[in-house]
């Protein structure tokens, strides 16, 4: 028996609970913070591989089997995923170790970003709907925790807000999943997927109004288009590292929570049935357009990258509703692709905002000379952002336009470079004005020591390996993708 | 007459619905912050008594090991809403702890009153 | 491994390598740096060039790196029309790099400058020697994102102004290219450049990815009505980054139409939608109105930059009119306006350099004090009217007689046409240089153009007069070829 | 200020209130209750007991370090347990051939459940204190998942 | 009969929430909603659930109402 799939939460658990223990010394605790990351990267690299060489990975808590029993499920997906998960987290632990503090209580911030990454991991392994529900609440009760562990009044107000609506669509998911448990008596997904092929054409309106429920409790936690509104604030006002982990892992984490009981647990013939491929293309194109506006108009630059993030979910959600084989890897590399980009923008951001002390991207002129690594990395991040080739962003953008084109929708590849040239408006006069121009630097400032580049230059170079080598990762993605669509 | 007969033996699915509504309704629209998180308990309650419900239904015995019962409801649903009682105390006291800190910045626990002071302070 | 250690594979990757080097050891001194630089583009041109008895005699070098962005993947390949577009490519820059080390002595950031530079020759390499439309594309991109920065390298505010249009302008031609290719992928399952092309299936998505390319080379080639970043960017640049972005990197666009035309879309389905005449229609006002707004500009460079503008449309001409002969004279086209408008815009960069007079009002008399220059000027100036026996008369020699087959008699009037107001906007330039005065009070300064700046303007002068002279004439020959291998499969 | 009756009824009260909670605790494999109940019957009598004595001269509250813990051993303890079936190369939190599981109805049964659900009670009691005297004195944020 | 008790029952627990979202007396407000949790977990015990009836006694009735009881204590009794 493979022990990879719990091991890989349970050390962060662990992990989670010892360092509170150890705020008093502050070293110790860092250094446990950071094995519990690598160890459970570890596991989660080595169980990667072994699905993509052996196929899915069950594993069954105290031998109990399903359906009484807790079921973990690593499938092509799940160990993407968490893949996902644990190579993004390593660099940003390593900045929250090394970086200039940003709150008062290092430990119990170790602690929470430890909770968050178990939570997160639970949510995409879990093989039934009770762990997933109780992961998706840790995840969110950590998730609002490292917005407000910054103190100050704004990042108390928007995590407050965050909870309230978090709460919202907590209840919903809650109630959607008892309503699936009212329809088949079983909260183990295999099973209940099972039963509902036989039930669901009894039980015609419990399923929609399941359906519905779970669309909206996971719309307002993955930030998809009309339910997004708190995320830029929330986003915008945590702190760095906490801004990294949420807009480059907690929303797509429960994305993929999303598409896993949408597409595998729900089914895909219920999926295609009902009139949700249009409502999904539409709110995502809605996404793009609206998010990539809105990021235009803002002057702050962490609340531009927030708007920004709410129009890249909306691409991950343009694949899901294309539903092509290539239009779902395009959204699966996305989930990847954007997690590197969009945590190298932020803590790149974050660095910015650290050394220069202001937040206003009207600021930033010139400042490129003046700290030039640091708005490389930026640089690095945008061009991936904008989907120049030979930089993530690209390769999604690809796959997510041929997709489109797979399945006739000429439409949506062109709002794919609408939407591009959206994010070239708001990206490109950054970079340009920081490194161009005769206006001289208003504010004072310098790259940080190099252990605070490091995170940056990782990811920054990841961006660019994935942008030339998705084939990495690809035959993952293919599996997953095949997974979604039978 | 078809209809009460429905309704009486769904009492307790309409019950919590019905809890539910006024729970969300305090939530969403209730301007005292710590209102909001007594609907969002309201809210959780009737879940949790919609899911225990369904499990009357189909059950029947509680799951304890007791002679010459053989086959036992799932305990799977239980333990959710469990959890799920743990969970919402949780909640409850990470939203309350962010309430006191929002009165000691605000002073007030109207929600319209401090998007009033934001806004004035941004305009 | 031993992919990579070809000389073809060297010529496209050694620049990239190089701009790291660069920006390494520039740190250390500043003739490592200029030497690397001259060296990139010298190195590049003389490994191109050993394959150049290989490719005239028929043979075809490819290479393939499937595994480098799947679906699509990279790949090279040599054949006539890369060979030529590589040489051209990569001498012109090397003379360039030999003039700016001299010309770049007084501008400032030379540190970003450099990298830079050898960054967009990486890209302008790959795109000339790319084997399929993402290669092409991907090359494509990494020479217009790097070429920004050498258009704004004076950061003036109009500087920063045109690159921001230059920019904008990129983007929306990078994303027409990418929205084409993948509809011709989507189409056929191959974005590769097939001799005789593949696509015969008209259609929506056709039409629209054609509308993709035209859009996206236009934007690049200066094509009326989306030239409008070109008269800006190419004044504002330093001006060895005019020489290369008049004289090189426009022709990216026009090579890529060709290949598009011919490698990818069948001639057929050209003829068929009729996007022969959309392309002639272009191309007849490109002509007219670049050289039209031309003789209306005073500051020299803009009025190379709308020259450049009329001098594309013969280009577009010699393909949209989808005959052997006048590709040819499309194809030699390329090489003859890159060595012309290069040798323009270098002179032009030495008066200014030495004397700082952009308006072509003030060059009364320059022509006696920088003599040689002048020649250089007049020579290129001259070929660029059509005076034979100089290049610029080959091609539109050829071109000429490529439209009388067609019976386009339009077509020849308006080449003609076209030299005259050629002739309208240089002549006075040159008689002015030569016989006009000085402004009142202007003391005469005797200064000649450095030797590492006139002697790059003398070759590019000799290839002029001497290329159509000599018999066997290379380029000709190659463009020859290359018409022929593109029209094989008619 | 101190309050007799307060102070009397309390004392009488807060052992009866442990005692109950205990059992709640320790019975969970048996009857209704375990580690959630028991634990914040448990932390609720230590709560009344720190708002009951938070004006008498002695000390009147439960140090945060103790409730820490108490919180963080306790999710520990159940970890390490869970831990145990892979050590024994069964699978994780298994529950066979570890501990004896002695015959089901009486109190020392049920294997490793006790442990566990001491684990669980320990967590929960130390939480409901944490939480409740951060509420009232840090007014702070903290990590309120059990 | 037993069926009464629980009609009557789910009608105080309306009631309850109703008065919960009506009161402006926050403290009224956390006491009646102790009455509703302790109501509710009498309910699961109906129903056959008695060990989430015991911790929602426990942590619904009891801790939550502390807390809230202490959250009010911190700021303000009565809405504005």
């Amino acid at each position: 028996m493979v022990h990879a799939p719990v091991l890989i939460v349970v050390t962060l658990l662990l992990a989670a609970f010892i360092v509170p223990l150890l705020y008093r010394k502050l070293p110790v605790a860092q250094v446990v913070f950071l094995l519990g990351i690598v160890i459970s990267s570890i596991f989660s690299i080595r169980m990667a591989f072994l699905v993509l060489r052996e196929g899915t990975l069950t594993y069954y808590l105290g031998g109990w089997l399903p359906p009484y029993g807790i079921e973990v499920v690593a499938d092509a997906f799940g160990a993407y995923a968490s893949l996902v998960l644990a190579l993004i987290s390593l660099p940003i632990s390593y900045f929250v170790v090394f970086a200039p503090k940003e709150v008062n209580t290092p430990a119990r911030y170790m602690a929470l970003i430890l909770l968050l990454m178990a939570a997160m991991q639970g949510m995409v392994l879990a093989g039934d709907l009770f762990n997933l529900f109780v992961f998706i609440e840790i995840c969110s009760l950590s998730a609002i925790a490292i917005i407000a562990v910054k103190g100050t009044r704004d990042s108390i107000e928007a995590s407050f807000r965050y909870l309230v609506l978090s709460a919202l669509g907590s209840g919903g998911i809650l109630f959607a999943i008892a309503l699936i448990f009212m329809i088949t008596g079983h909260l183990n997904m295999g099973y209940v997927r099972e039963s509902l092929a036989v039930t669901a054409s009894l039980y015609p309106l419990n399923i929609l109004t399941a359906l519905a429920f779970i669309f909206v409790g996971f719309s307002v936690k993955a930030a998809i288009f009309p339910l997004h509104v708190w995320l830029p604030e929330a986003h915008s006002n945590a702190p760095t590292a906490s801004s990294a982990l949420l807009s480059g892992l907690v929303v797509k984490a429960y994305l993929v929570a999303f598409i896993r009981i949408m597409y595998m647990v729900i089914g895909t013939e219920l999926f295609v049935a009902l009139p949700l491929r249009p409502i999904l293309l539409i709110l995502a194109a809605c996404a793009m357009l609206v998010g990539s506006t809105f990021a235009i108009v803002q002057n702050n630059i962490k609340r531009m990258l927030a708007y920004s993030t709410v129009a890249q979910m909306g691409y991950i959600v343009l694949g899901l509703g294309l539903f092509s084989q290539r239009a779902l890897e395009g959204s699966i590399l996305h989930i990847l692709n954007h997690a590197i980009t969009k945590s190298l923008l932020f803590l790149a951001a974050g660095v910015i905002i650290k050394q220069t002390g202001t937040n206003r991207l009207s600021d930033l002129k010139g400042m490129g000379r003046k700290m030039p690594f640091t708005f490389a990395a930026f640089t690095v991040g945008s061009l991936s952002m904008v989907g120049i080739p030979g930089f993530a962003g690209f390769v999604s953008k690809l796959y997510l336009a041929l997709g489109a084109l797979d399945i006739g929708q000429i439409i949506f590849a062109a709002l794919i470079l609408v939407s591009s040239l959206l994010n070239a408006t708001y990206y490109f006069p950054i970079v340009v004005n920081a490194f161009f121009g005769q206006t001289e630097a208003t504010h004072q400032g310098s790259d940080p020591r190099k252990s605070v580049m490091a995170p940056l230059a990782v990811f920054a170079l990841a961006v660019v390996f994935m942008g030339l080598f998705p084939s990495v990762v690809m035959p993952l993605v293919r599996q997953a993708a095949g997974l979604l669509q039978p | 007459m078809a209809i009460i007969e429905k309704l009486s033996t769904n009492l307790y699915y309409l019950v919590a619905i019905i809890l539910f509504i006024i729970g969300f309704h305090t939530m969403l629209t209730h301007n005292n912050l710590i209102k909001k998180i007594m609907g969002m308990n309201i809210m959780d309650t009737s879940l949790f008594l919609f899911f225990v419900s369904i499990g009357y239904r189909r059950g029947g015995i509680a799951p304890i090991i007791k002679e010459g019962i053989v086959e036992y409801v799932n305990p799977v649903p239980s333990a959710l809403i469990l959890t799920g009682i743990v969970i919402s105390l949780s909640f409850t006291a990470f939203a309350l702890g962010l309430v006191i800190l929002l009165y000691k910045h605000y002073g007030t626990l109207d929600a319209d009153k401090i998007i009033a002071m934001r806004s004035r302070e941004i305009g | 491994m031993d992919r990579f250690l070809n000389p073809m594979a060297l010529a496209v990757f050694l620049p990239l390598l190089l701009a790291v080097a660069i920006y390494i050891l520039e740190q250390r001194s500043w003739r490592i740096r200029n030497g690397l630089a001259v060296a990139s583009a010298g190195i590049s041109f003389i490994l191109l060039a050993t394959y150049l008895g290989d490719v005239r005699s028929g043979a075809v070098i490819v290479l393939e790196l499937p595994n480098v962005l799947p679906p699509l993947g990279l790949s090279f390949r040599l054949d006539y029309l890369s060979m030529l577009g590589g040489l051209v490519v990569t001498g012109v820059w090397f003379l360039v790099s030999v003039y700016a080390t001299e010309y770049m002595i007084k501008e400032h950031a030379k540190k970003r400058f450099y990298p830079f530079l050898v960054l967009t020759l990486a890209g302008a390499v790959g795109v000339m020697l790319s084997a399929d439309l993402f290669t092409f594309f991907l090359f494509f991109e990494l020479m217009s994102l790097s070429a920004y920065v050498l258009v704004v390298h004076e950061e003036s505010p109009e500087a920063m102004r045109a690159g921001y249009k230059y920019l904008i302008m990129t983007i929306i031609g990078g994303l027409a290219l990418f929205f084409s290719i993948i509809a011709v992928y989507e189409m056929s399952g191959s974005v590769a450049f097939v001799p005789g092309g593949y696509l015969t299936q008209g259609g929506l998505l056709a039409n629209l990815a054609f509308i993709g390319f035209l859009v996206g080379f236009g934007i690049k080639a200066g094509i009326v009505p989306f030239h409008v970043w070109l008269p800006e960017a190419h004044p504002v640049a330093p001006s060895p980054a005019s020489a290369l972005l008049s004289g090189v990197m426009l022709k990216t666009g026009v090579i890529g139409l060709i290949r598009v035309t011919h490698q990818v879309f069948t001639i057929d389905l050209v003829r068929n939608s009729n996007w022969n005449t959309v392309m002639l229609v272009f191309a007849s006002v490109t002509i007219v109105l670049g050289s039209a707004v031309a003789i209306t500009e005073d500051d020299i460079k803009r009025r190379l930059a709308y020259s450049s503008i009329g001098q594309m449309g013969y280009i577009l001409l010699g393909i949209g009119l989808l005959q052997e002969r006048a590709m040819v004279g499309a194809i030699f086209h390329i090489f003859a306006h890159a060595v012309m408008k290069s040798a323009l815009f270098l002179t032009a960069g030495a008066v200014i350099y030495r004397k700082g007079k952009r308006s072509v009002k003030d060059w009364g008399g320059i022509g006696r004090e920088m003599f040689p220059t002048m020649v250089v000027f007049t020579i290129a100036a001259l070929s660029m009217i059509g005076i034979p026996p100089l290049i610029g008369f080959v091609s539109k020699w050829e071109l000429s007689l490529g439209a009388l087959d067609n019976r386009g008699y339009a077509f020849v009037g308006l080449l003609l046409l076209s030299s005259l107001m050629n002739f309208v906007y240089y002549f006075p330039i040159i008689q002015n240089a030569f016989f006009g005065n000085r402004k009142h009070g202007e003391k005469a300064l005797n200064i000649e153009a450095a030797p590492a700046m006139l002697v790059p303007m003398i070759v590019l002068a000799c290839f002029i007069v001497f290329t159509a002279l000599v018999p066997g004439n290379f380029a000709l020959d190659l463009a020859r070829k290359a018409a022929a291998q593109l029209f094989l499969y008619k | 200020m101190t309050d007799m009756v307060l102070e009397t009824v309390a004392r009488i009260i807060i052992p009866f209130i442990q005692l109950f909670g205990a059992y709640v605790l320790m019975h969970g494999h048996l009857t209704p209750g375990g580690g959630f109940s028991g634990g914040t019957i448990i932390g609720a009598s230590l709560i009344l007991y720190s708002m009951v004595f938070r004006f008498s001269p002695r000390k009147h509250r439960i140090e945060h370090d103790t409730s820490l813990l108490f919180e963080a051993g306790g999710a520990i303890l159940y970890i390490l347990m869970g831990l145990l079936g892979i050590l024994f190369s069964k699978s994780f939190l298994t529950n066979r051939g570890i501990f004896p599981l002695g015959v089901p109805g009486e109190l020392i049964s049920g294997g490793m459940i006790v442990v566990i659900t001491l684990g669980i009670g320990m967590k929960v009691a130390g939480t409901v204190i944490t939480l409740f005297q951060e509420l009232l004195e840090g007014g702070g944020e903290h990590h309120g998942h059990n | 009969m037993l069926a009464l008790i629980n009609l009557l029952l789910l009608l105080f627990l309306i009631t309850c929430a109703i008065i919960v979202a009506r009161t402006r007396d926050l403290l009224s407000a956390v006491i009646v909603f102790g009455a509703y949790s302790m109501g509710m977990a009498i309910i699961w015990q109906q129903l056959h659930s008695p060990d989430i009836a015991i911790t929602e006694a426990a942590i619904g009735a009891g801790a939550t109402s502390l807390l809230f009881l202490a959250a009010i204590s911190r700021t303000r009794r009565y809405e504005e």
